[in-house]
């Protein structure tokens, strides 16, 4: 395919507000693999191909990983890429202050060393399965040493495009590294995001020809798009919807109680009132890609108001006992909104009448830091890696859960994710087996379906999409088919 | 309290006879009824089918459905009474509050006039619905804090309708008779200039109504105002925004429901405005000709 | 005149100080803060506490205010807590956008509500009145978002004429662009606003019509044009200053609404996203620009006023 | 434009009229029934000649005039025929109408402060219609503006030229209307109360002017006023209307002489005189009649003691006939001799004082507001409204305040009523001091100390009724049932003639003499022993007024009450009063006995106060003089110094100048007075031939 260069105009919901890669979240998605490379990187199948790393070596026993860098990557300031920046890397990802999302990953790793300035050799404290080492790797973005402590604000590293300019809350403009370690990519000369605030405005916008590509933008619109002959790009880094629970709260302190929404979901209708019906519905909070995915699951707990009545009288709670509390609802997102009111009408339906606590962003978000609920909405992301990276999500924590607090109230379920992370080769499908039934059984985390996130919805000139595990947008290979 | 029916009975009749203002009562009438009325209606705002979702209008559902399959003309009904309620509540609040404000700083003068002028030239300088949401971000989402959020944006225009009413009042020469047989500063605020200054002041309620239901529904159309599932017809109008393609007559019907509310408000604030104008009930404006005054 | 400028300047100030102080006091009572919404829902107590004290959010409210006021009487209104910019530097990039729209919407509304005020008042209560005057209660009845949507639903999603988002574009950047991203929001305040306009400059029109200086200009044989024209406008447009500029300063930051309609970049939406991020330097900077206007504003309009009326001094 | 074929020869005698109405009627048709309000009415006026159009409020005047010029508004329909200098204004189209207004026709409204536009010029707005008739060059237009201000005396015309209407006081403004109306030398001015709104000395000035200028241009006048003094001292013809019709029309000598109409001689009967001390005035009963209601056949009958019932009167409406050679009445029974009025008794001079303790003793009252200026609203000077006012008023005894608008009567009044605060001085009510009282006290001592509004109109609650407004005061002090409750309140009305059916309405459901008799019930519900009045009948056609006046007097009998009558119509203070005090500028400048004031008046103001008036008596007003006072009041913030009146006195000296007078009395009258040069007036004082309309003629 003969793709032109050009300047790629990109829509997205968020102002991107900080260029720090190790800040893993919706706001900087747009950004991350257009100014930063990783170390490794996935295939949409989810096979490691080398990237910033040349190579890199498992240990025998899975205790460290040896990996060589590529010495010919500069950075966008110009300065080569060495171990030293590796290093200054990690030591920011170790540090629980400046760690962020990273963090939780480097929570198995002991230490590590740099023997020369291609070379770092990662120690961990107990062995390690691979796909958990990949992971690893596949997540650290070199940045610059001298850059790391300024990241937030400057961006420093290596990858195809540079930052050019920036108005707040406007739009981001970004320029092709000339100097980029990839032979013949970028393609484009530049991508242009300009920030929205609206989907319906953002969509618009595409169709009116003042943008050629929208990011992150809602199923519902991206599937009216396709009907009219946009191209819409779902790449594998879905996300599961889940129905957290505060277990130490009110009714929900009652297992049977709990086990009752598993059947209360009414999934389908989930999907297609808040996603238009792209995603698949699951009772487990792994997207279809991931290894401990079990279809069967979503046979047994489909939507069930009678089987979900029974448990709820076994529950031995008084009606009153039933309803005193709330859902804690996202005002600020329409998919949110409108699942929490199906999930309350279906509650309805069996004589549970719930309110919506419906709070607006910075509201929503301390509530959900604190623990604060007793029960809301929120995607969970991972799902299509390493079963046990679902802990870096806060519900699914091992250790410092905020909602469910330390110690963890359900140590069957901390056990199991031990154990998968601990399981080698027959002993690994068991672990997931356990996994889910003690997921389902404990009842924290109702699954409901999987969605897609970083959806890309682009013009029909646009062409050379790459996907990406974490459906990050990766412009590199975009360009113009006319 | 006789005399006061009287009055009211006369104003209803006359504004019966103009047909803008009489279709305006009607529909208003109309509307509340259905608000009041409405658990005894085939209604339910919250019956959620989703298979049934974004159905067009038709027989069953005469303005269609929404996106989890409720009935959106119940869901009309049933935002009328948030409406309603909310208007009726920060129209109750705006004028308890502006009325007296506006009457001390009327009648006194001096620091006290400038002291309260300066809180409502705040009240008046920052847009009523920033100072509104800012209200509800302090309150939370709730149907009370939409009621009050309105309200206090209501009360600069009935202090100052009412400061105004009693600067030209309180140099008339009938305030002043009662000032000079000896009625006290209180009398003279609520005995005398309070009953004359009704008209404008029941103007202002029906003024304000509109309003209030105008910033309701702004503000539920910002995201901020009565939380869901409870229908309210700005949130009716920011869903079905996001259907303007799938389901246009989600946004429009609504839409159309609140407009003529708001518009039989305004025509009736209009029509009142004229005929206790015409009628003189502040005898303002009667002086003959060739007087020497 | 410099006396006068100055007093109203002095009355204005302790409004300035109350609301600031007012709406931080309100701000502070309110559940949430901006550090969640900086660091996710994955966030760690430790990179909460870490965050809090850098932004010194931990300090009493009263010292985090007065360090805010101080900086604000030496022109500096802090840096917004969510993206680290200046305060200023934020509101100054929006500036621009809300002012052309504000012009934009003045304009439309002045062409729309000027000729429509003018030919009711001369035939009052003739078939054109009646049309006329319901023509402004439609344009003030109808919400704003409404009316937004419907011409979406016109413009851009039936003609395709139009875009139904607005991004800001310069007028001297690009005329035609700008243009055809500020129409609809124009649009959609402008037909709000020249009903307001309308109706009250019927009413002043009506009023000055029975005045007895008409007669007395038509009793000299003056041509009718002149007496509407020169005589009877010279007193309408008077009061109607008032409420232009009032409706001016009114868009700064109250067409909220009409932004969030159209996505378009003006202070009152960049003021709704601080309040629920809870960005508060950004919060106060916001609202004492967005009073600062007003005041301009209303200052500019009471010395024009008394420039044009003879019967005002500035005393 | 053609106007060749008129000639004038002289007074009155012309070949051909300048307007000529033939059977013009006028409606209004708004949202009910048409409402008839000029009914027929047919009339010439002649070059050189004033014509006044009298008649009380509601007559059909104004709508008459406008109706000439084509001015009234859309809801009236007309016809007849209005035949202006050849032109038939009726049928006249838009432009033809325009081009005659300015050029034929000039036009004059009553009140000053609003007929100019105040944001143009006055120079402008002087010249316009010339420019817009295309009869002056726009650069002409500025030297035209001030030469036209110079003909009508108005001092520095080229610097006022480009002032605007508010910097001009009233007389100044009027002046300029005139010169504005004049300036396209018309042929007909039609002047519609030009002179109600102002002074009597304003009003000398305005109508001397308007005189020379007539004279100048040869223009004829249509004068309406209400005033018959005015039409005595000005008209050469008059035309008296009553319910949209002409009722009488003839010389000004003969109507007066020999009114041959009811309605006229009622009216002559029932004006109070500054020339004569009439004991009683003889209203005339009833309301005059709105033109929704018109009663049937003569509208006149209901209130005409001629036609008395007589069928033919209910049911007849008379034409305008010629009776007697001159004039012309629209009375079946015009011929009939009147029934004689009841003998003009004499009213006996007013009782010699007690010279004890009176019952109102004011002393050197001052009362200063003062001026605020600057960020701090600084008081940066005073108001001096009342300046050291010394007066008493015993028991039983009337005592007027007059004089001109602005000169401080109001204050002066409201000040002693406790309403306004007293800068210094003192009044003492039966002995006590009442300044300074505390509030209680205060409410104690106005029981017996009432006051009575001049406006009827603004004075009562209008959403009371009549019966609570006038318990107010007895339920404010909680006195409502100890003093009677409803039947006192029936007490009080019957004592001001308002009948007991009139129970539940509301003050707007009176006509202007009912609501006055209301105040006045009210004010006398706590059984005062002072009234203080505040032009209790200013606002009040002269018909209801000399009802008003008639029931003051009764029960001031009946009661003994004392009445401190503020006002500025000189007749009626003569009318009504036992002494009276001329104020001007804050201060009294005189003060006596009635009969000596006006007959032997000592103070140059109240000599030119008296000279100005005008008296409705056209026989005397060739022979008589009248010193037209130059300038206006001054302003009372910055009064003059020394005697403050000297700046417009005939006789002031260098005196005058520096020194204030003392208020001391005259010797061999019973009169104080405030003056360095007190003294009778001297025939060389009174100016030479007056430029009086009078005068040019
Ligand atoms: N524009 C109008 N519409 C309806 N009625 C009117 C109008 N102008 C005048 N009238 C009525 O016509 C009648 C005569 O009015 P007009 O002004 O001629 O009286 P007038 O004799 O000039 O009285 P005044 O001495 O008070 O000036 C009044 O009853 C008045 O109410
Ligand atoms: N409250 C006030 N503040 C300032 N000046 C005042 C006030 N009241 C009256 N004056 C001034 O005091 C002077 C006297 O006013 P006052 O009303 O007593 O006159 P008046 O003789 O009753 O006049 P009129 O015949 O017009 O009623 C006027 O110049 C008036 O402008
Ligand atoms: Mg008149
Ligand atoms: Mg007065
Ligand atoms: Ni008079």
């Amino acid at each position: 395919q003969d793709l032109q260069t050009g300047t790629l105009r990109v829509g997205t919901l968020n102002d991107i507000a900080n260029y720090d890669p190790q800040q893993f979240s919706t706001i900087n998605f747009p950004l991350i693999k257009n100014l930063y490379d990783s170390l490794i990187e996935y295939t949409e199948n989810g096979e490691p191909v080398p990237s910033l790393a040349e190579s890199w070596e498992i240990a025998e026993d899975n205790r460290s990983v040896t990996v060589t860098l590529r010495d010919d990557v500069t950075f966008h300031s110009g300065k080569t890429m060495t171990s030293a920046d590796v290093d200054a890397t990690l030591q920011k990802g170790a540090n629980p202050e400046r760690g962020k999302n990273v963090f939780a990953t480097m929570a198995v790793v002991e230490n590590w060393e740099t023997p020369d300035a291609t070379t770092v050799k990662l120690n961990f404290k107990q062995a390690v399965p691979d796909k958990q080492i990949l992971d690893l790797l596949q997540f650290l973005i070199v940045l610059e040493a001298e850059g790391v402590d300024n990241i937030e604000a400057v961006p420093a590293g290596t990858g195809p495009f540079k930052l050019a300019n920036r108005v707040v809350g406007q739009s981001i403009t970004l320029e092709a590294n000339e100097n980029y370690w990839r032979e013949g990519e970028p393609i484009l000369e530049g991508v242009e995001f300009t920030v929205f605030t609206e989907d319906a405005s953002m969509t618009a916008a595409l169709e009116s020809d003042a943008l050629d590509l929208i990011y992150n933008g809602s199923s519902r619109a991206a599937v009216r798009l396709r009907d009219a002959g946009y191209t819409v790009v779902a790449g594998p880094g879905k996300l599961v919807q889940v129905f957290r629970i505060n277990t130490t709260r009110g009714p929900f302190q009652n297992e049977s109680f709990r086990q009752a929404f598993n059947y209360l979901m009414d999934r389908d209708a989930i999907l297609r009132v808040g996603y238009a019906g792209l995603g698949e519905v699951t009772a487990l909070p792994w997207a279809p890609a991931s290894p401990a995915a079990d279809p069967a699951y979503n046979e047994t707990y489909a939507y069930n108001l009678d089987k979900a009545k029974e448990l709820l009288d076994a529950s031995g709670l008084s009606d009153a006992e039933k309803s005193d509390w709330t859902i804690l609802t996202n005002g600020g997102q329409e998919d949110a909104v409108a699942i929490s009111q199906i999930v309350q009408g279906s509650l309805a339906e069996i004589g549970i009448n719930v309110e919506l606590d419906v709070r607006q962003s910075a509201e929503f978000t301390t509530a959900l830091l604190a623990g604060d609920f007793f029960a809301t909405f929120g995607g969970v992301g991972n799902v299509q890696k390493f079963p046990s990276r679902v802990a870096t999500n806060s519900i699914y924590r091992t250790v410092n859960n905020p909602v469910l607090k330390d110690p963890h109230p359900h140590p069957e379920y901390v056990a199991a994710i031990e154990q998968v992370n601990s399981a080698f080769g027959e002993d690994v499908q068991a672990a997931y087996d356990n996994l889910n039934k003690v997921l389902v059984e404990s009842a924290f985390g109702i699954p409901t379906n999987s969605y897609e996130t970083g959806l890309i919805v682009a013009a029909p000139d646009v062409g050379g999409f790459t996907l990406d595990i974490d459906n990050l947008l990766v412009a590199r290979t975009l360009g113009f088919t006319n | 309290m006789k005399k006061w029916l009287q009055a009211l009975r006369r104003n209803l009749v006359a504004l019966m006879r103009r047909p803008g203002a009489a279709l305006s009562v009607i529909f208003l009438l109309a509307i509340t009824l259905a608000a009041i009325f409405a658990d005894f209606l085939p209604l339910d705002p919250l019956r959620q089918r989703v298979a049934n979702a974004l159905m067009p209008p038709n027989g069953t559902n005469w303005f269609g459905t929404d996106e989890l399959g409720r009935d959106i003309i119940a869901r009309v009904v049933y935002g009328a009474r948030t409406s309603l309620i909310t208007a009726a509540g920060a129209v109750a609040i705006a004028a308890a509050v502006g009325v007296p404000i506006g009457l001390v700083a009327g009648f006194f003068g001096g620091w006290r006039d400038a002291v309260l002028m300066r809180f409502i030239d705040v009240l008046l300088a920052l847009p009523g619905i920033l100072f509104a949401m800012a209200m509800i971000a302090v309150l939370g989402r709730s149907q009370l804090a939409a009621l009050i959020a309105v309200g206090v944006t209501g009360i600069p225009s009935f202090a100052r309708i009412t400061r105004a009413q009693v600067l030209a009042l309180r140099k008339r020469d009938f305030v002043t008779a009662v000032e000079s047989f000896g009625g006290s500063s209180g009398y003279n605020m609520f005995r005398t200039i309070l009953p004359n200054s009704w008209s404008p002041i029941l103007v202002q309620v029906v003024v304000l109504s509109s309003v209030a239901i105008l910033l309701e529904a702004a503000l539920a159309f910002l995201g901020v105002g009565v939380p869901p599932p409870t229908p309210s017809w700005g949130e009716m109008l920011r869903t079905g925004k996001n259907y303007l393609y799938e389901a246009p007559y989600y946004a429009i019907l609504p839409g159309i429901v609140l407009t003529l509310t708001i518009l039989s408000f305004d025509t009736i604030g209009r029509a009142l405005t004229e005929i206790l104008e015409d009628r003189h009930d502040t005898g303002a404006g009667l002086k003959p000709e060739g007087s020497k005054a | 005149m410099i006396g006068y400028v100055l007093r109203r300047i002095a009355q204005l100030l302790p409004v300035l100080l109350i609301a600031s102080l007012g709406i931080w006091g309100m701000l502070y009572a309110v559940p949430g803060g901006p550090v969640g919404m900086l660091l996710g829902e994955n966030a760690t107590a430790e990179q909460i506490a870490a965050v809090t004290r850098d932004l010194g959010l931990d300090r009493p409210v009263l010292v985090q205010y007065f360090d805010w006021l101080v900086g604000a009487l030496t022109g500096d209104l802090g840096n917004s807590v969510y993206s680290q910019e200046p305060v200023l530097k934020l509101i100054g990039e929006r500036l621009p956008a809300t002012l052309q729209l504000a012009v934009a919407a003045t304009i439309v509304a002045l062409v729309l509500g000027i000729p429509v005020a003018i030919i009711s008042a001369l035939y009052p209560n003739s078939w054109i009145d009646r049309i006329l005057s319901g023509w402004s209660a439609l344009a003030l009845g109808v919400p704003t978002f409404w009316l937004g949507i419907l011409l979406i639903l016109l413009f851009a999603v039936q003609l395709r004429w139009l875009p139904s988002a607005s991004t800001y574009v310069a007028f001297w950047d690009n005329p035609v662009q700008a243009l055809r991203s500020v129409a609809l929001p124009a649009l959609t305040l402008g037909i709000y606003v020249s009903g307001i306009l309308a109706r009250f400059l019927r009413a002043s029109l009506v009023s000055e019509l029975r005045a007895d200086y008409v007669r007395t200009a038509r009793s000299k044989g003056l041509p009718e044009r002149q007496v509407v024209g020169t005589h009877i406008m010279r007193n309408a447009l008077l009061p109607f200053i008032t409420i232009v500029g009032l409706m001016m300063a009114n868009f700064i930051g109250g067409a909220v609404v009409t932004e969030a309609v159209f996505n378009y970049p003006g202070i009152g939406r960049l003021m709704i996203g601080a309040i629920s991020n809870r960005d508060y330097p950004l919060i106060q900077g916001c609202i004492v620009v967005i009073l600062v206007i007003y005041i301009a504003i209303n200052l500019a309009v009471d010395v024009l006023y008394a420039y044009i009326d003879p019967r005002i001094e500035y005393s | 434009m053609d106007a060749g074929t008129v000639t004038t020869v002289g007074n009155g005698s012309v070949s051909e009229p300048v307007l000529s109405v033939r059977g013009l009627e006028v409606d209004f048709v708004g949202s009910g029934h048409p409402v008839p309000v000029v009914r027929g009415v047919d009339f010439d006026v002649y070059p050189n000649e004033v014509l006044c159009i009298v008649g009380e409020s509601g007559s059909g005047k104004s709508v008459t005039a406008l109706a000439v010029s084509g001015l009234l508004p859309e809801t009236a329909r007309i016809r007849g025929s209005i035949g202006l200098n050849g032109t038939d204004v009726t049928s006249a189209d838009d432009e033809t109408l325009r081009m005659m207004r300015g050029q034929e026709v000039g036009f004059i409204f009553q009140d000053p402060a609003t007929t100019l536009n105040p944001v143009l010029p006055v120079g402008r707005q002087i010249t316009e219609g010339q420019l817009a008739h295309g009869r002056l060059k726009p650069a002409d237009a500025p030297a035209r503006a001030v030469e036209l201000l110079r003909e009508v005396d108005i001092a520095d015309p080229e610097g006022r030229a480009n002032q605007y209407p508010h910097e001009f006081s009233g007389g100044m403004r009027q002046r300029a209307v005139i010169a504005m109306a004049m300036a396209g030398k018309p042929k007909l001015i039609i002047a519609d109360e030009p002179t109600t709104a102002l002074d009597v000395t304003v009003q000398a000035q305005v109508l001397a002017v308007l005189a020379r200028r007539q004279a100048e241009t040869g223009a004829a006048v249509i004068l309406i006023t209400h005033d018959l003094g005015v039409v005595a001292e000005v008209a050469d013809r008059v035309a008296v209307m009553y319910g949209g019709r002409i009722v009488e029309t003839g010389p000004v000598g003969d109507i007066f002489k020999s009114p041959k109409h009811p309605y006229t001689s009622a009216l002559l009967q029932s004006i109070p005189r500054i020339d004569a001390t009439e004991a009683r005035l003889e209203p005339i009963p009833g309301t005059p009649p709105t033109p929704a209601a018109l009663p049937t056949g003569c509208t006149f009958h209901p209130r005409c003691m001629l036609g008395n019932g007589r069928p033919r009167c209910q049911s007849e409406d008379p034409a305008l006939r010629p009776v007697g050679p001159t004039q012309m009445a629209a009375c079946h029974y015009a011929e009939e001799p009147r029934p004689t009025p009841q003998a003009a008794t004499v009213r006996s001079a007013p009782a010699p004082r007690t010279g004890g303790e009176p019952l109102l003793a004011i002393d050197d009252l001052k009362v200063h507001f003062p001026i605020r200026k600057g960020i701090l609203r600084r008081v940066v000077g005073h108001v001096r409204a009342v300046d050291g006012v010394t007066l008493s008023v015993d028991p039983g005894e009337t005592v007027s305040l007059v004089g001109e608008s602005g000169c401080g009567k109001t204050t002066t009044a409201r000040t002693v009523m406790g309403l306004i605060k007293a800068t210094s001085g003192d009044v003492r009510f039966e002995g006590r001091s009442i300044v300074g009282l505390s509030r209680g006290a205060m409410r104690k001592a106005r029981r017996q100390m009432q006051y009575v509004f001049q406006d009827p109109f603004s004075s009562l609650n209008p959403v009371l009724a009549v019966e609570d407004i006038i318990a107010e005061p007895l339920r404010i002090h909680g006195l409502y049932d100890e003093m009677g409750g409803d039947k006192r309140i029936a007490e009080l009305m019957d004592m001001v003639g308002l009948s007991r059916t009139m129970f539940g309405r509301f003050a707007r459901e009176f006509s202007g003499g009912q609501k006055q008799r209301i105040g006045i019930a009210r004010a006398l519900a706590l059984q005062p022993k002072l009234l203080i009045l505040d032009e209790p009948v200013a606002a009040l056609d002269v018909s209801i007024q000399a009802q008003v006046l008639n029931l003051l007097q009764d029960l001031q009998k009946e009661l003994n009450l004392a009445y401190l009558f503020v006002a500025h119509n000189l007749s009626v203070v003569r009318h009504i009063s036992d002494r009276v005090a001329v104020m001007y500028l804050g201060r009294i400048v005189e003060e006596s006995e009635r009969d000596a004031l006006y007959d032997s008046p000592v103070h140059p103001y109240t000599q030119s106060l008296l000279s100005a008036a005008p008296v409705p008596n056209p026989e005397g007003r060739r022979a008589r003089r009248r010193i037209v006072l130059e300038g206006e009041i001054p302003n009372p913030a910055k009064p003059p110094p020394g005697c403050t009146f000297h700046p417009r006195c005939f006789r002031a000296t260098e005196r005058c100048r520096s020194e204030v007078p003392a208020f001391l009395p005259y010797p061999g009258l019973p009169t104080r007075a405030a003056c360095h040069h007190a003294g009778p007036l001297r025939p060389e004082e009174v100016p030479g031939p007056a430029r009086d309309l009078e005068m040019v003629r």
